[in-house]
This record gives structure tokens, C-alpha cells and sequence, in this order.
């Protein structure tokens, strides 16, 4: 099969379901010129001149926009050109499209896409590197994406697409240019299913977007110590998948959930309270969690590395609970 | 479409629909059978009405946290509102909304809005789906002055402007922010001079004077679904009532309150200005105001009458449950 | 001791602050009609009316100029009417306020206490209960409280506008004429120290903000079923005193969670995926959290009161982890 | 003030050291030793440079994701900026924020911000600050004119406004927004303009033209510092290099950017300027041309000299940890 990156993966499902449903359109910053700073919104000026929609700079206007379109019918696809900057947008997010559902008793439909391009890259310091996916869980009515392969990409952006209900889709920008096998075919991936990204039994390691690489990484590094650990990538936060996570974890006895962002009140933290929940009988060690220590992304390369959290804290949360 | 005698009995009506109703809200929520918070629209309903009369079924609407009027004038039927008010499984949002999120899609009534400028956006958005999909319709979204203060106003006006949607703004200018006096807070009298700033019409109009909104509306509208973009509206008007329950009403005087209420009545103007033309007799005044009053009494009935919602419901409408993907 | 609601201890403590410190001032809607709707500012225009603002509805600016007071040395009290419509400003909380200091390497110091009055209460909806402390946990650099009692809102209102770092104040309106004791003197209750509001010895109750009350109550009504719980309120969540917290569970044996928000990625996720973490050895069953449904807040009173945990929930839980 | 041969040397003198700073940063971004990203101000010096001369050490400066001019113009130490682009521990924010979060608070330059619009509402707050502790100090706040279109513009503007506090809004008006122009996007030409929706003087000048800005800030500062409130100035300008690195400026041609270059450099223009006046001999011209560069090559030495931060500083700074409350 052929090989793309991720982000032509994202492209690739923008136009196929462009071309599938006239209902859906990209409105976003700079999202014509060069099709946004990570081009996966290239290519669609050119077909659908008047379906996308670049605009000035302005979230608010932008998401309430989108969430106005999607309840008269429409697919929005938002793109927003750093998730830092969704929080100029969290009223429209939260009140608007997450809500409208159920405060009108199940009449509204919300169809839309937000993109949040989110995680460190580059060395672009605090106001660009957050992730916060955990917010979005936290919002009842919204659903949250965060795919870490090409594949993943490709077909839960689909399935985003298709939604009724809002999507928060998470873009790791560090993983735009990770390559992986596509299908060129029409896939989607269903919310709410994890995959066990590789097969083992000692540790179950739950590893999320940007994590789910390095965790892999960890992988091959741990075979020679003799440790042989499962990686389990939830796919979608909301919903949630954890009886998968909590298969396997019933299988390995041991759990490390790692997350890019700050584990404090993070992603991670509702996944390890739900295995405590879950799976307390079938542990043998403490779950331990891998994120970055809770401080806002500094600036310097050598800040950063110590920061965002590598393959070798996977391998050490991985030592830890097979002490 | 010119105000005839027609139309005017029928906006007419519509003025005591809304004004009946919501005495009628208020006296249940002192009774205890509305729960929950009620903003009311009284004093302001010429307004909606003129508005409204120009819209199609298909034409969108989006309210703020005072809405009522708004909804029964694009055609909600008032039982369910009033159903919804009480709590009841068969309101307008199956008791999950309340007065301030209460909506009707069947009538493209897209929701009130908790949030003070909250429908801006959406209502900017909803025209924006008008234009991909070159339909004509229109969208209208009511706000209350103190949301020309918030930047989703802001926003919202500078994209209708720029994409030229078929969006009318209605600034309903009451003079008051909740408890704080408009003229405290604001640094620009007219809202409708504010347009300059997004290169659309600003027109501001008695709001009290039904005739005068309704021309401004109509022009605002036709120029909306001839594609020519958004127009501000700004309709000065007062309330009659507290804020939302409870308003104690210390910021303004018992006498303002009675000058409006006596001299300021959109209802006994316009009644004023049809018995003028002869085409309202004092016989058809009084049976509009009945007929308006039984409408509201069913519209009671209908609620008491209505089960209580199941407990279990609060677990759906969060998401379409019903939905599967599929390739 | 004389005993006053908790608004009347936050109205002292803001009183004797302003009298402190010059530096301190309010700035909100509708803060000087009524002393807001929760009365927590009245009597301030009297005896300072050039330290108090009435603003025009505009929560973005209202945040922004309190975080730019605050850089240049004030110490604004600002009041957001509903926590819900901090989501209107959330840049300037998360991207201006809790970032600053980090941002410069030290050099800012933003001393902005953000009053987010939250939380069910009468019959308001969707878009007039929610809580969300999570969500300002999860951003370093911020400090998140929510008292429970008069006595802990004075102490730590106190800390807090003293505090040369922004602070995420949570009122649980359900908790405004709620009665308690409280000294008429200066006191400062520091953050990061939880509080054991009832002891006991069968199972540790976490519980938080308006849950406080409502734990108590499933306190005694456990009673006669022999059970005697230990109630542990953690008043600031971050930091969060997990010290304490964790040397309850160790005597315990048994941990229940509660927060009133939904729980999932919400507070009491972290609570108990640390707890998982570092009491693992001395857990005798699985932590069982309590929280609302996953739901946006219904209006009718029968929808609310399913929604809302209540102390029979607590009740619930506590002989689930008995069991 | 008046413009007078010193000051327009001092002034001067500031705009190449801006020029050669960034020309020198952009070199050193080719060489990586500085990483992360750039947005440069070359091609807008003569704004920050006209306004902050008006300024005292005092007075509050807020900038933008562009604020290396602001910086050094208010006279942030130059090797510590450097230090900061290059990461490295004396750099004026530890290294903890680099170019997009340049601030030197010993100066109450307030940081840049990598948030469009982010330090207006901010910049607002330092004046409310200044009218509450009844200091004559001026805030002002620059921004580009992207952030015209957010909402915190329009809501910082309406609290200037209504506590007519001592803040100058200056938007550098620069023609494009990342990589759209600004008439594909924006529906007023002029940002000025929008004064009127906020009752405050909006005054647009020519931002090449050191001599019209300097006046228009003058008038500005003065007015603020009268306690008469705040005043936006729209400089239109343009920028030479690309928006930020790797930007392949398709949405430009090279002619526009090289007829700006030729005829429309602000240093250039200001240089003949003063020769016209016998302010500057083209020795002295060269003179201050080559002080600057000397400074920079400085700042560039410090630099490299300087350590790299701790990795243990990361776990710093993010709350005051030495605090404790006292009764
Ligand atoms: C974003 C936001 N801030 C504050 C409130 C609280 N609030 C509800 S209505 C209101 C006053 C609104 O005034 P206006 O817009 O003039 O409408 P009116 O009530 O006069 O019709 C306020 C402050 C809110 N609902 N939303
Ligand atoms: C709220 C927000 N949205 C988007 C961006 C991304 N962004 C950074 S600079 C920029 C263009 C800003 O244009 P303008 O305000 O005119 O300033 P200029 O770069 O021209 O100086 C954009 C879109 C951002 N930093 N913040
Ligand atoms: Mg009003
Ligand atoms: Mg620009």
C-alpha cells in the first residue's frame, strides 16, 4: 500500500468527503493561502472555490459561525491555527455547539469539525504548543479525535465529517509529517473503538496522539530488557474505549498511560481513575502515568526536551511498575 | 407586503400573544408551577412582531436570554412553550431548556440564548449556510443592547459584512443591562452608529412605533434576499418588567416605569394607530385580546395536563445515539 | 463564635482586604447594582468608590484589564457573574494570566483573583450551572480553590488576594446562605492544605466544594449502618494537598470521590488516578467516584435532581466500597 | 517635545539598531543558532521609535508577536534580547519565552505576545491601573492590524473609552495578515475609522514618516497623560521581510516589496530628512550606522558567551514559590 504523511492523509479525507457532500466547507485562517500553515487544506480552492472560506482573524466569529452553518445543515470544517488559540473561542465551543443538542431537547444538530492543531514542534514556546484535549472531554456533547497514524487520520477524519454531533479533532503537529500506509479507498473508522497498536503482555502501555510513536519506540527499546509491553491507543477520548484499555489491561496486570500534555487534572488522569475503577482486582502495580511536568512550554530547545516527555520516560514508567 | 388592515390584525394579535402569555408566566411562576427563571418581553413586542412579519416559515431566527417573544412571533405554537415553562415532557425542548434555551426547529426558531451575544455568531453562520447553498433565506438574530459591548458583536457583524450574508441584526436597545443603566456602560448612544465600523446600513427606530420597525425591517430584509448583505437595526424600547424575576428595580424610578407603561405601550399604540385608519373597531380590539387570552388559558390547560419528563431522558440528546458511521 | 452565610464571609474578607491593601480593587458587572446578584460586593461604592468598576457585558476585556491591572502591581477581585461565561475569556486566563510569569522567566506577577460563582442553583439550565475546575487545573500556573464552608471562604478569599499569582475562585452558589462560624478577625487559611471536616475510619471521602455539605450528611446518615466515614476537603485543588489526602486512604483502606461537576476528565479524576498512583499498596477496593451524569444541566426540576449528586449518592458509593 | 537635530539622532540611531538587531537574528536563524521563530519589524521602525520617544522609563509598553522594535525602542538592553533569541540563561526572559515573549520589566516593557490582540485588553488594564493609583504613567499598546477584527480589540477599546483611561492604541497597520492581505479580509480600510464606535480620537498617519508619527504620538501621550483618555493611531506601513521564517510571501509581488524598500524605508526617508535639515552629516549617517552594528556584533558576542539555561530551571517560575501568606 502506498505511504503518505499524515497531514496529505487529513487532506485526502477533506476532499473525498468534499466531493461526497456538498454540505461540507473549510472556514479557517490562511486556510487558501498555502492551504494553511500545514497545507491540508490545499488543493480545495482550486475544486470548491465557494466552500472555503478564509477569514480575518477573529475565533469567536469564526467557530460561532461554524457552529450557526452546522445547525442550518451545513459541515463545517474549522481550522484553528493553534489550539492555544481555541480558548478565544470556548463560549461558542462549550455554550453553543456542545450544548445546543440537548438544551433544545434534541431538535439541534451540530454537525461541525473543529481542527486544533496541538503539541509541541519548532520551539514556539507557551502560547503555541498546548494540547488540552482533557477540556474538551470534560464538555458533554462533544466528541474528541486524536489520531496518531496517517491511517487513523484519514478515516476518523471521515467519520468526523460525517458526525452529527460536534468533533474537537486534535492535530499532534509533530506527527503532520510522520508517514504510514493509507488506503486511497473511502475507510472510516468508527468512534470510540481503541487499537492495540502493538500486541504485548507484561505492560499495557495506553498511549495517546503524539505519544503513540514513542511509546512504540519504547517498545523495541524494552525488548532487550526483556519486557514486552502492549500500546493501546484510545483513537477517540470521548468517547472513550475502555474496555479495550481495560482488556488488556486485565491480561498485563499493569498499566502506564502517557499523555504529551501536563498529566495534572490531563487526559491521562481520567483513564488511570477509570482503570483504578475497572480493573483494581487485575493490577498488580500502581498505574503510573507519563506526562510533562505541569509548567507552560518553555522556549529553549534544552528547556523543551526536558519538558515534553520522550520514548525513555515510557521506558521508565514501564521499569517502575515492573519493579 | 405594506401594512394593511390585515396584516395589522394579525401583528396585532401576535403583540397580545406575547404579552398574555408571559402575565400569564409571571403569575404561574408566583404560584410556583414555573420553576426556573423567566426574562420577559413585555413592552418590546412590536418588535418582534414587525420583524417576524416579514419572514418565511424557512427563515431563521435566533433569540437571546428574552425570547419568548421572539419565538411566538415566527410561529411556535405557545402550548408546547408554555409546556416547557412548566417543566413538562411535552415543551418546546422537553423541559431540558427552559425559558432561556427554549427553541423551535420546526419554525427555523434556532434558540434563546443564556449567553449575552451568544446567537451573533450562530445567526451570521446560519446565513452563511443560506449563501453556500444559494438558498434565499434569510436569518435575523435579536440581541439586547448590552451585547454590542461583547466581541462576538464585533465579529459577527465584520463577517457578515465581508461575505455579504443575508443576515438582519436587531438590536433590541432597552436602555438597561440588566440591573446597570445602558448609559453607565456604553460610550456611543446609538448602537446603530456602530455599523460604520463593519461598512453596513445602521438604522436606528423608535422600537415602540410598530410602523416604523416594520419599514425598517422590510427594507432590511429585501436587501438580505437580494443578496446585498447584513443591515443593523437598532429599535429603542423599554421594558416593562424586572430584568428576570426577582428584580428588585432599584436602578430606575416607579415613574419612568409608569410613563412607558402609560404613554409608550406598543400595544395601545399601535391599537391607537389601526382604530386611526378604521381598521380596528373597539368590538375586534377586545375579541383579539380575548381570543389571545383563551389561547393562553389552553395553552395553561395544556401544560398541567402534560406528564413530567422521565428521569431517564436526562441521559439522552447529549449526542445522537442513533448514529452510526457508515462507509 | 457568631455564625453568617458564606457570602456575607466572602464580603468580609474583600472588606478587610481593600482596607489592607490599597491595591486591591473590584471590577465586574453589575458589582455595584445589589453588590452583584450574590451581594458579595455590596457596601464596597460606599467606603471605596474609586475602587470599584461596573462594567459594560464584556467578560474578554473584563479579564484582559484585570490581568494588566495585575501586571502593574493591583491586585483585582474580578467577578464573572456565572463561571459559565468565563468561557468568553479564556485567552485571557490561560494564555495572559497563568502564563505570564513563565512566559518572561519571573519577571511578571499576576495577582488576579477570578471570583467564578458556579454550579447548580435554582433552575437556570444548561448555560447557568456548570463548574469546570478541571479545567483550570490542568493550566500551570494558575491556583484553583473552592470553599465549602463561611469559615474556609474568608480564610482563603484572604490567601488568595494576597496571593502574587492568579487564583481561580470557585463559589458553589448552592453555597452562598449556607451558615457556619467565623472569627470577625484577620486570618489566612494557606493553599495546599486539604481539611479533614469529619473523621472517621472505614472509608475516606474525598469530597469537593458544594459536595462537602452533602458527604457530611451521608457522614451521619451512614452512621446507622455502622459505617463511619472520614470526610476530607481538599479546599484548593491546586495545589492539591494529596499528602493529606493520601494519608487518610492509608488508614482507610477505601476511597470515594466526589464532586458535583460530571466526572469525567473532571476533578475527581486526578484525585483518584494520584491516589491510584500512591496509595495503590494500601487500597482495600477500587476508588469509586461520584459525580453527575455526563450531561449539560437540565432544566426541569426532576431532570436536575438525577443529575445532581446528593448525599444518598454519596451513601451509594460508600457501601459499594464497603462491599 | 519638539523634533529637534538630537533627539531625531537618538531616534535615528534607535531605528538602525533595530534594522541591523533583526537583519542579524535572521542570519543567525540561517546559522541556527537561534531557533524557534522570527517575525521581524524591519520596514516598521520608525513607528516604535516615534512613539516611544514620547515615553518615560515609567510608562507601560504592551507589544505583539513583532516587538523587537517596541523592546529595543523602549529601551530593553539589547544583549539580553539577543541572549533570549539564542536561548540562552542571561536572555531577558531566561530563555523561557524567546521572541514571541521578549519583555524586560525593569523597562515596563510588558512582554511581547504571541496572541493577536492578546495585550490590548492588558494594555487597558495598565491604564486602569495608572487612574487608580492616580499616576500620571501612559500605557500603549501596539498591535497589528489583524487583531482589528478580534473581539478584544473592541472590548479594550470600549473600557478606554468609558474610564477615559491614559492608553494610546496604536495599530501598525501593515497591509497583510500572515499571508492575506488586508482587503481580502477586512471590510473598513482605515482601523481609525473604528474610533467612532468608541468615542475616542482615531487619527491614521503615514507610519513611514517619522516626523507624522512622532506628531500624531505627541498629541496622543499628552492627551493620555492629561487624563482625557485614550487615542488610536493607525500607522500604515509595510513589512520587508516575510511574516514570519519560511514564509514564501506568494500572496505579494516582488516589485511591491521592492518599490517599498526603495522609496519607502523609514530609515532612508528619515536620514534625507535630517540631511535636508543639516541634522545628520553623511559621516555622522555612517557613523550611527556602524555604532549600531557594532552593538549588535556586542549583543551577538554576549550571546554566544552566555550559558545555556539549567534544565532544572524549567520547574521554575511558573508560581512565585518563596511566597508564603501571612496574616
Ligand atoms: C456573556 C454573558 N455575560 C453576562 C450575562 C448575564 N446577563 C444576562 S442578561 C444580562 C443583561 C443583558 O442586557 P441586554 O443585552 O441589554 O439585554 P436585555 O436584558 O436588556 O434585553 C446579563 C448581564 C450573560 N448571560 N452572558
Ligand atoms: C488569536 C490568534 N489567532 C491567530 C494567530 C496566528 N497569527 C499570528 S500573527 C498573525 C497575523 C497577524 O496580523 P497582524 O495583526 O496584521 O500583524 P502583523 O503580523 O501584520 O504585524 C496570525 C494570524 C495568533 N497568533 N493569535
Ligand atoms: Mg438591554
Ligand atoms: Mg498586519
Amino acid at each position: 500500500m502506498r505511504t503518505i504523511a499524515l497531514r496529505d492523509a487529513l487532506r485526502e479525507a477533506l476532499h473525498e468527503e468534499m466531493d461526497r457532500d456538498d454540505s461540507v466547507f473549510v472556514i479557517g485562517e490562511d486556510v487558501i493561502a498555502h492551504g494553511g500553515p500545514y497545507t491540508v487544506t490545499q488543493g480545495i480552492v482550486d475544486k470548491w472555490p465557494d466552500r472555503i472560506f478564509e477569514t480575518p482573524i477573529a475565533e469567536a466569529g469564526i467557530v460561532g459561525l461554524g457552529v450557526g452553518a452546522a445547525l442550518a445543515g451545513m459541515r463545517p470544517v474549522v481550522e484553528i491555527m493553534y489550539v492555544d488559540f481555541i480558548t478565544c473561542a470556548m463560549d461558542e465551543v462549550v455554550n453553543q455547539a456542545a450544548k445546543m443538542r440537548y438544551m433544545t431537547g434534541g431538535q439541534a444538530s451540530v454537525p461541525i469539525v473543529i481542527r486544533l492543531p496541538c503539541g509541541p514542534a519548532r520551539l514556539v514556546a507557551a502560547q503555541h504548543s498546548q494540547i488540552m484535549e482533557s477540556w474538551f472531554m470534560h464538555v458533554p456533547g462533544l466528541q474528541v479525535v486524536a489520531p496518531s497514524t496517517p491511517y487513523d487520520a484519514k478515516g476518523l477524519m471521515k467519520t468526523a465529517i460525517r458526525s452529527p454531533d460536534p468533533v474537537a479533532f486534535f492535530e499532534y503537529k509533530a506527527l503532520y509529517v510522520s508517514e504510514g500506509e493509507v488506503p486511497e479507498d473511502d475507510y472510516v473508522i468508527p468512534f470510540g473503538k481503541a487499537d492495540i497498536k502493538r500486541d504485548g503482555e507484561d505492560v499495557t502501555v495506553v498511549a495517546i496522539g503524539g505519544m503513540v510513536p514513542r511509546a512504540l519506540e519504547a517498545g523495541i527499546a524494552l525488548e532487550d530488557e526483556g519486557y514486552d509491553i502492549e500500546v493501546v491507543d484510545p483513537r477517540t477520548l470521548a468517547p472513550l474505549d475502555m474496555e479495550t484499555i481495560c482488556e488488556s489491561v486485565r491480561r498485563t496486570g499493569r498499566a502506564v498511560v502517557c499523555e504529551m500534555d501536563s498529566s495534572f487534572a490531563g487526559t491521562g488522569a481520567e483513564i488511570a481513575a477509570a482503570l483504578a475503577e475497572q480493573c483494581f482486582h487485575d493490577l498488580r502495580a500502581p498505574i503510573v502515568r507519563v506526562g510533562s511536568p505541569h509548567v507552560p512550554m518553555p522556549f529553549a530547545e534544552e528547556l523543551v526536551n526536558v519538558t515534553v516527555p520522550d520514548s525513555a520516560a515510557v521506558c521508565g514508567a514501564v521499569r517502575k511498575v515492573m519493579a | 407586503m405594506t401594512l394593511n388592515a390585515d396584516l395589522s390584525r394579525r401583528i396585532y394579535t401576535d403583540m397580545w400573544r406575547i404579552r398574555l402569555f408571559e402575565e400569564e408566566a409571571l403569575r404561574q411562576t408566583s404560584l410556583g408551577t414555573v420553576k426556573g427563571t423567566l426574562h420577559t418581553y413585555c413592552g418590546e413586542e412590536a418588535i418582534a412582531v414587525a420583524i417576524c412579519a416579514h419572514l418565511r416559515d424557512d427563515d431563521y431566527v435566533l433569540g437571546t436570554h428574552r425570547s419568548h417573544g421572539h419565538c411566538l412571533a415566527k410561529g411556535a405554537p405557545m402550548d408546547r412553550m408554555m409546556a416547557e415553562l412548566f417543566g413538562r415532557a411535552t415543551g418546546s425542548c422537553r423541559a431540558k431548556g427552559g425559558s432561556m434555551h427554549i427553541a423551535d426547529f420546526s419554525r427555523n426558531i434556532l434558540g434563546a440564548n443564556g449567553i449575552v451575544a451568544g446567537g451573533i455568531g450562530p445567526g451570521t453562520g446560519t446565513a452563511l449556510a443560506s449563501r453556500i447553498r444559494k438558498s434565499d433565506q434569510v436569518s435575523v438574530v435579536f440581541f439586547g443592547d448590552g451585547a454590542a459591548a461583547r466581541g462576538p458583536f464585533h465579529e459577527g457583524l465584520l463577517f457578515g459584512s465581508l461575505w455579504k450574508l443575508p443576515v438582519i441584526y436587531v438590536c433590541e436597545n432597552n436602555g438597561y443591562q440588566q440591573w446597570v443603566p445602558r448609559k453607565n456602560v456604553a460610550v456611543v448612544d446609538s448602537v446603530a452608529d456602530m455599523a460604520a465600523s463593519y461598512a453596513i446600513p445602521g438604522v436606528s427606530v423608535d422600537g415602540q412605533d410598530l410602523e416604523a420597525v416594520y419599514e425598517a425591517a422590510g427594507e432590511a430584509v429585501d436587501r438580505a434576499r437580494r443578496g446585498e448583505g447584513p443591515t443593523l437595526i437598532e429599535a429603542r424600547t423599554y421594558r416593562f418588567y424586572g430584568h428576570s424575576l426577582g428584580d428588585m428595580e432599584e436602578y430606575r424610578s416607579r415613574e419612568e416605569v409608569d410613563d412607558w407603561r402609560e404613554n409608550r405601550d406598543p400595544i395601545k399604540l399601535f391599537s391607537a394607530w389601526m382604530k386611526e385608519r378604521q381598521w380596528l373597531g373597539d368590538d375586534e380590539d377586545e375579541a383579539i385580546r380575548a381570543g389571545a387570552a383563551a389561547e393562553v388559558a389552553k395553552s395553561v390547560a395544556y401544560a398541567e395536563e402534560s406528564p413530567l419528563p422521565d428521569p431517564e431522558d436526562v441521559l439522552t440528546d447529549v449526542l445522537d445515539t442513533e448514529w452510526r458511521v457508515s462507509a
